[in-house]
C-alpha cells in the first residue's frame, strides 16, 4: 500500500515536467513539522459548556501573549480546541488586529459575520481570523468580535490589516448597514440595483408572509 | 518561488504592468466591456472590464445575480429544516455544504456521530468533491474551447451521481448529512460497486492528463497566465485549489480534521507555479488523492453499526456559537452560528470559498490579456451561486 | 433513469433504410397511384402524333435515350451547369452539408457521444435540414443603428465569395468553371475579400464583441495569409505554371506531398486558419467575446455565414488537394463502359448514360472527391483535441514560424528543380 | 493554354452571381416566413450581456498587433512577386535566380526588423 502511494507520488512529481509540484509528506526538515496536525485534536462534538472549563494549553497561550500586550482592553470570550473569541473596543480594534497580523502570525480573514442584537441596540461584527503562514496554527481560528451601536453603525475597516476583509465588509454594509470607516466602497454588492428598504439581515426585517 | 516558466511569468507581468501604467481607468480610449450575466463564459455572475486594445486594465466584479438570502431564511427554520435549502447554493457540492452545517450543529446542539454514519458521511463529501470538480473541469475545458473536455468528464460524472444516487436517492440535492450522522446505511453491494467505478476512473483520470493536461496549446495558454504569488494567495486569503496552487499546502482535512480524517492517510497536493496552469492541475491531482481516499473510507469502514444518532424531533442547546468548517471543492467552507437557545439558529453565517477567491479575480486579471480571461476567472473555481448564497 | 438511444450499428442504418423504403412504396400503390388514374379517368388527355398521349406515352418518351441524352449532354456542356450544378454551386453545397453531417457524427464519437438522432429516423440524417428550416423561420433582428446595407449584404457577399472560390477548382480533366492561367492567384485575392467582408460586418453590426471579434479576424487571416502564399509558392515552382489544372496533371505519378511535406503542412495549418476552424477559432471564441463578430447574426444570416463558411472549407481542401495531392489522379477503377458489353435496350442505354458516361472523369471525380473528404476529416480533427490558441500566440506563429518553415520548403524545391528532378527535362517530369 | 483574356474570368463572375442567386432567395423567403414583433425596443439592442448598451458600438480600438498589419501590406505584395518568378521559372536562365536570392535577402532583413519592432509593444 505504501509502495504504491509512494509511486504515486513520484508519478504526480514527474508527470508534468515543468510544474515542481511536492507532495506535502515529502521527508524534509522544513516540512517536517506540518506531519503534527494528523493528531492534533479535533474541535469534537461535545457540549460548549463542558469545553469551556479546561482551556487547552495551545490556544490558553495564545491568547495570553494578547493579554499581555493589551490588558483589559481585550475581553476573552472563550478559549476551545482550535478556537478562541476575543472582544474588544472598536477604537482598539485596529491595534489588535495588526498586533495579530504581526506578531501572532493570523495573515488573513477567512469571514467577517455580523450579527445584530436589537436587546443591547448592538451589532456584532466579528472577524474570523485563520493563518496559511505559521504551520502550527493552521487550524486555528481567532474570531476577533467588537460591538457597535445599531443607531449609528460605524466601525473602523481592517482592509488595510488584511486585504480579505474587502467583500466581506462590503457584504456586512450591505446587509447589516455597518459603515466600515477607511473602507474605499461602501456600496451595493450582492442585493439588487434598486434595493429601497432596510438592510436585510437586521432582525426588523421580516421576510414577507412569514 | 523556483518556477520553470518564470520568465514567462516575468514577461507578462512587465508587458501588462507598461500598458497599465499609461491610462487612468476612465480613460476615453478604454472600451467598457460587460462580462456576464448574459455571457457564455461567465456564470450568473457579472464583471466589468476596461480594455486597451488586448490588455484588461480595469475590472469590477458585481456578483448578487442569484442572492437567495440563505443566511436570512435559515433564521426562520429550525436546526433540521434549514439543510434542504442550505444545499441549493451548490447543488453538484451538496454533501459538503451540508456536511459543515451539520458539524457546526452538532457542536452546538453536543451530540455525538457513531462512527460508521461518520464513515458514511465523509463518503458522500468525497463523492459529491468529484462531482463538483469534473463539472468544474468541463466547464475549463470549454472555456478554453476544447469541447472534447467538455464532454468527457460531463460523462464520466455520472459515475459517481449513479452512486451517491443509489446511496442517497437523489442525483444531487441530496440532504443526506445530517446533524447526528447520515440519513440511512449504504445500500447493498454499494462498496463492490464503488471500487469498480474508482477503477475506471483512474483509467479516465489518465487520459484526461494526455488529452487535456499535457496538450501543448494548453500549455501555452495557460502557463505563466495570471500568477499569484504565495504572498498575494495569503494576504488575499483564497482557499482550497487556488491556495494550494500557490504553494500553501492547506487542507482543512488536514489541518482541522473532522471526524475520521485523522485516520484516513493522505497526502495535500500543491504547486509552487500560482499561474493558471497550477490552478487547473490541482484540483485534478486532488481527485487523484480523492480516489485513494476513498478506497480507505471503505476498507476502514466499520461493517455494521448506529449510522445516526438519536436526536430530539427538534433539537436545541444551549445559547452559544460556533464556527465549523470543512474541505469543499472549492476550499474551505465554514458556517459561523450563533444561537440563543432556541429550535432555531439565531444567526447563521456561511463563509465559502466562492466568495473568498473572488477577491483575486480583479488583482489577477488587471494586466492579462483578453483571451487570458475565460483561463484565469474559471480556474480560481468560483462557483457564482455559492458565492451570492 | 432515462433510457439511452441505441448505438450506432449498420444494421440497424440498412434496416431504417429499408423501412423508410416499404413505406413509400406503400403509401405510392395505395395513396398516390389510385389517385392519379382517378384523376386521369376524368381528365381529357391532349393528342401527339394522332395518339393519346396517356402518362405512359409521355413517360416512354422522356425514358428514349435517342431524344434525352443528347439534350442531357449538350446541357452538361453549356456554362450554367457547370456553375450551377457540377463543379459549381451544388456540388460545393452539397459536400458542405455532407461536411456538416459527418462533423457531427465525427466528433460525437471522438467525445463519447452519439450525436444528431432523431431528425430524419436513420442517425439524424435530417438534422441539417431541421436546422436550415429552424433558421429560415427565425426572426432576423438587426441591431438597432447598425449599418443596414452592408449588414444584409455581408452574408451574401460571403456565401457569393465563397462560392467564386470554387469557380478555379479543377475537379476532373477539363471540369472546371473558369480555367485560369493564373488560377492560384486568383485564388488567393479572392480569399483576401474574407477579413474585409467580417471587419465590414463587424464593423456594421454597432456592436462590442463583434467589434473585437472582427478585428481578431482580421489579424489571424491576415497573419496565416502570407505563410499559406508562400507555402503554396513551392508547389508552383515545382510544376512551373499558376494554371491549377497545370499544377494537378504536373504530378501525375509522383505526389508534390512527396517533395514538399513541410508545404503541406504550413498549407494544413493555415487553412484551418483561413476557415475559423478549432484551434484558430478567436475570431467566435465564445467564452472570450461572446460569438465574436458573429454575435448579432441571427437566423437566416447566420445560417448562409455558416453555409458561406463550409463551402470555404471545402474550397480550401480541394485546393490542397490540387496543390499537393495530385488532384484528381488515382488508379482507374471504373470499367470501359458501366454494363455488360453489347447491344443494349434502350433501358440499359439510359442506365449506363451512353455517350454521357466517360471513365476517365468518373474515376477523377471519384478520386477527388475521396481525397478532399480526406482533407476534411483532417481539418475536422483539431476541434476534438486542441483547445482554442491566443492571438498574440498565433500571431507569432503565423509571422515567425510557418513563414521560416515554408522558407526552407522553397529552398528545396529550388534545389530539386536545379538538381534536375524536376523541371523541363527533369527525370520526374511527365510529358 | 490559350491567350489570357479579360473574358476568362467572366466565369468567375458567373459563379460569383450564382452565388448571390441562390443567398438572396433564403433571405427573402425567412424575411417572408418568419415572424417580425417590433413592439420590443430592447430587442433590437446591440449585444452587452443582459445589461444597457454603455458607450459607442463603434469606437476607436486599437489592437496592440496593429503593427502587423502594416507588415502585411508590404510582404504581401513580395509574396506575390515571387509567383511571377516562380511561375517562369523553368524558362528563365539560372543566373536570374542569384537578383531573387538578393531580393529576398533585403526582404528578409526588413521582416527582422519590423518583428523585432512588432515585438516591442511599446510603440503602438
Amino acid at each position: 500500500m505504501s509502495q504504491d502511494q509512494d509511486n504515486a507520488a513520484e508519478k504526480t512529481n514527474k508527470k508534468p515536467e515543468n510544474s515542481d509540484i511536492v507532495n506535502r509528506t515529502e521527508p524534509s526538515a522544513k516540512l517536517a513539522s506540518v506531519q503534527k496536525p494528523v493528531t492534533k485534536p479535533a474541535p469534537s462534538t461535545n457540549t460548549l459548556t463542558k469545553k469551556e472549563a479546561e482551556p487547552p494549553a495551545f490556544e490558553k497561550a495564545i491568547v495570553d501573549k494578547l493579554v499581555n500586550e493589551f490588558g483589559n482592553k481585550i475581553n476573552v470570550i472563550y478559549i476551545r480546541p482550535l478556537r478562541m473569541k476575543i472582544m474588544v473596543e472598536p477604537r482598539d480594534v485596529l491595534a489588535i488586529a495588526i498586533f495579530l497580523r504581526d506578531n501572532m502570525g493570523f495573515d488573513h480573514a477567512e469571514s467577517v459575520a455580523g450579527t445584530d442584537y436589537p436587546k443591547d441596540n448592538q451589532i456584532e461584527v466579528i472577524y474570523h481570523l485563520g493563518s496559511y503562514g505559521t504551520e502550527t496554527m493552521e487550524g486555528h481560528i481567532m474570531a476577533l468580535a467588537t460591538r457597535t451601536s445599531r443607531n449609528d453603525a460605524r466601525l473602523p475597516s481592517l482592509i488595510d490589516v488584511f486585504r480579505s476583509v474587502e467583500y466581506h465588509e462590503r457584504e456586512t454594509f450591505e446587509m447589516l448597514g455597518v459603515y466600515f470607516e477607511g473602507h474605499p466602497r461602501n456600496e451595493r454588492f450582492l442585493l439588487p440595483e434598486d434595493w429601497a428598504d432596510i438592510p436585510p439581515l437586521r432582525r426588523e426585517f421580516r421576510i414577507k408572509g412569514r | 518561488m523556483a518556477g520553470v516558466h518564470e520568465s514567462k511569468v516575468d514577461e507578462a507581468i512587465e508587458m501588462g504592468m507598461q500598458v497599465v501604467k499609461e491610462y487612468t481607468a476612465d480613460d476615453d480610449r478604454l472600451m467598457t466591456l460587460s462580462v456576464g450575466p448574459q455571457h457564455p463564459g461567465s456564470g450568473h455572475f457579472r464583471f466589468t472590464i476596461k480594455l486597451d486594445g488586448d490588455y484588461i486594465v480595469y475590472c469590477d466584479p458585481d456578483p448578487g445575480y442569484v442572492h437567495r438570502g440563505e443566511e436570512k431564511m435559515c433564521e426562520y427554520r429550525n436546526f433540521i429544516q434549514n439543510i434542504p435549502h442550505l444545499e441549493r447554493p451548490v447543488i453538484h457540492d451538496s454533501a459538503n455544504i451540508t456536511y459543515s452545517y451539520s458539524l457546526a450543529v452538532e457542536q452546538l446542539v453536543g451530540i455525538e456521530v457513531p462512527r460508521r454514519g461518520q464513515f458514511i458521511r465523509a463518503l458522500t463529501s468525497e463523492l459529491d468533491r468529484q462531482v463538483y470538480t469534473l463539472y468544474w473541469l468541463a466547464i475549463y475545458g470549454i472555456f478554453l474551447g476544447h469541447s472534447t473536455m467538455f464532454m468527457w468528464p460531463t460523462a464520466d460524472r455520472e459515475l459517481f451521481i449513479d452512486l451517491l444516487d443509489s446511496l442517497t436517492g437523489a442525483r444531487v440535492t441530496h440532504a443526506f448529512n445530517i446533524p447526528g450522522g447520515v440519513r440511512n446505511d449504504v445500500p447493498e453491494g454499494f462498496k463492490e460497486k464503488t471500487l469498480r467505478h474508482i477503477a475506471y476512473y483512474e483509467k479516465r483520470l489518465k487520459e484526461y492528463e494526455d488529452i487535456f493536461y499535457n496538450n501543448p496549446l494548453l500549455r501555452q495558454r495557460t502557463e505563466g497566465v495570471g500568477l499569484l504569488t504565495k504572498e498575494d494567495a495569503i494576504k488575499l486569503g483564497v482557499t482550497g485549489s487556488v491556495l494550494r496552487a500557490s504553494g500553501v499546502p492547506f487542507d482543512v482535512r488536514k489541518s482541522e480534521p473532522y471526524d475520521i480524517y485523522n485516520e484516513i492517510d493522505f497526502k495535500v497536493q500543491y504547486m509552487r507555479t500560482g499561474d493558471s496552469f497550477a490552478r487547473a492541475y490541482v484540483p485534478f491531482l486532488d481527485m487523484k488523492e480523492s480516489c485513494n481516499i476513498m478506497r480507505q473510507l471503505l476498507d476502514k469502514m466499520p461493517e455494521s453499526g448506529e449510522v445516526r444518532a438519536k436526536l430530539q424531533p427538534n433539537p436545541k442547546g444551549p445559547a452559544g456559537e460556533t464556527y465549523r468548517r470543512v474541505e469543499s471543492g472549492r476550499g474551505a467552507l465554514g458556517y459561523y452560528i450563533v444561537s440563543d437557545g432556541t429550535p432555531r439558529p439565531y444567526r447563521v453565517k456561511i463563509s465559502v470559498g466562492s466568495f473568498r477567491n473572488i477577491l483575486a479575480l480583479p488583482h489577477l486579471l488587471v494586466g492579462s490579456k483578453l483571451a487570458d480571461m475565460p483561463s484565469i476567472y474559471w480556474a480560481l473555481n468560483y462557483w457564482p451561486v455559492e458565492a451570492d448564497r | 433513469m432515462a433510457s439511452y438511444p441505441q448505438e450506432f450499428r449498420f444494421g440497424n442504418f440498412i434496416a431504417s433504410i429499408i423501412w423508410l423504403v416499404f413505406w413509400v412504396l406503400l403509401i405510392v400503390t395505395l395513396v398516390a397511384l389510385p389517385l392519379i388514374f382517378i384523376i386521369l379517368f376524368y381528365v381529357p388527355l391532349p393528342l401527339a402524333n394522332g395518339e393519346v398521349l396517356t402518362p405512359y406515352l409521355f413517360l416512354s418518351m422522356v425514358v428514349d435515350p435517342t431524344r434525352t441524352l443528347p439534350i442531357l449532354q449538350f446541357f452538361m456542356q453549356t456554362d450554367l451547369f457547370k456553375i450551377a450544378v457540377f463543379p459549381g454551386f451544388t456540388y460545393a453545397a452539397l459536400i458542405a452539408a455532407v461536411t456538416i453531417f459527418v462533423e457531427r457524427k465525427f466528433l460525437a464519437k471522438m467525445q463519447l457521444r452519439i450525436g444528431p438522432l432523431y431528425a430524419g429516423k436513420i442517425e439524424g440524417i435530417f438534422q441539417l435540414l431541421a436546422d436550415g428550416l429552424k433558421l429560415v423561420s427565425k426572426e432576423i433582428i438587426v441591431p438597432s443603428g447598425a449599418d443596414k446595407p452592408i449588414f444584409w449584404a455581408a452574408p451574401i457577399a460571403f456565401v457569393a465569395t465563397a462560392a467564386a472560390v470554387t469557380a478555379l477548382i479543377p475537379v476532373a480533366p477539363g471540369w472546371v468553371v473558369a480555367d485560369l492561367d493564373v488560377g492560384i492567384v486568383a485564388v488567393f485575392a479572392i480569399l483576401g475579400f474574407f477579413p474585409l467582408i467580417a471587419l465590414l460586418f463587424s464593423w456594421a453590426s454597432n456592436s462590442k464583441y463583434p467589434f473585437i471579434g472582427g478585428l481578431r479576424a482580421l489579424h489571424q487571416l491576415i497573419a496565416f495569409e502570407i505563410p499559406f502564399i508562400l507555402s503554396a509558392l513551392s508547389a508552383v515552382l515545382l510544376a512551373g505554371t499558376l494554371n491549377l489544372s497545370g499544377i494537378a496533371e504536373a504530378q501525375q505519378p509522383y505526389w508534390f506531398v512527396l517533395f514538399l511535406p513541410i508545404s503541406a503542412f504550413v498549407f494544413y495549418i493555415s487553412s484551418l486558419a483561413e476557415v475559423e476552424r478549432v484551434p484558430f477559432d478567436l475570431p467566435e471564441a465564445e467564452s472570450e467575446i461572446v460569438a465574436g463578430w458573429l454575435t448579432e447574426t441571427s437566423g437566416m444570416i447566420y445560417g448562409l455565414i455558416q453555409l458561406g463558411t463550409y463551402i470555404k472549407l471545402y474550397a480550401l481542401s480541394a485546393i490542397f488537394v490540387v496543390l499537393f495531392l495530385g488532384g484528381w489522379s488515382g488508379p482507374q477503377i471504373f470499367p470501359q463502359e458501366l454494363g455488360p458489353p453489347g447491344e443494349k435496350t434502350p433501358l440499359e442505354q439510359m442506365l449506363t448514360l451512353e455517350g454521357i458516361y466517360n471513365p476517365g472523369t468518373a474515376n477523377a471525380i471519384f478520386w477527388f472527391t475521396l481525397k478532399t473528404f480526406g482533407v476534411i476529416m483532417l481539418m475536422l480533427l483539431p476541434r476534438g483535441i486542441s483547445p482554442r490558441i491566443r492571438i498574440d500566440i498565433l500571431l507569432h506563429t503565423g509571422w515567425y514560424k510557418l513563414i521560416v518553415l515554408s522558407f526552407i520548403n522553397i529552398f528545396i524545391a529550388l534545389a530539386l528543380v536545379y538538381g534536375g528532378v524536376f523541371g523541363p527535362e527533369g527525370i520526374l517530369t511527365s510529358g | 493554354m490559350a491567350e489570357e483574356t479579360v473574358l476568362n474570368f467572366v466565369p468567375i463572375l458567373y459563379m460569383l452571381g450564382f452565388g448571390l442567386v441562390a443567398a438572396i432567395p433564403a433571405l427573402v423567403i425567412s424575411r417572408l416566413i418568419s415572424p417580425r414583433r417590433r413592439f420590443n425596443p430592447v430587442k433590437f439592442l446591440p449585444m452587452e450581456c443582459g445589461q444597457m448598451p454603455s458607450g459607442e458600438g463603434r469606437s476607436h480600438f486599437m489592437m496592440q498587433y496593429y503593427s502587423y498589419i502594416l507588415m502585411f501590406v508590404v510582404f504581401d505584395v513580395m509574396a506575390i512577386f515571387l509567383y511571377a518568378w516562380g511561375a517562369s521559372l523553368f524558362s528563365l536562365p539560372r543566373a536570374a535566380t542569384l537578383p531573387m536570392m538578393a531580393f529576398l535577402g533585403i526582404m528578409f532583413a526588413a521582416m527582422g526588423y519590423a518583428l523585432f519592432l512588432s515585438g516591442r509593444k511599446g510603440i503602438w
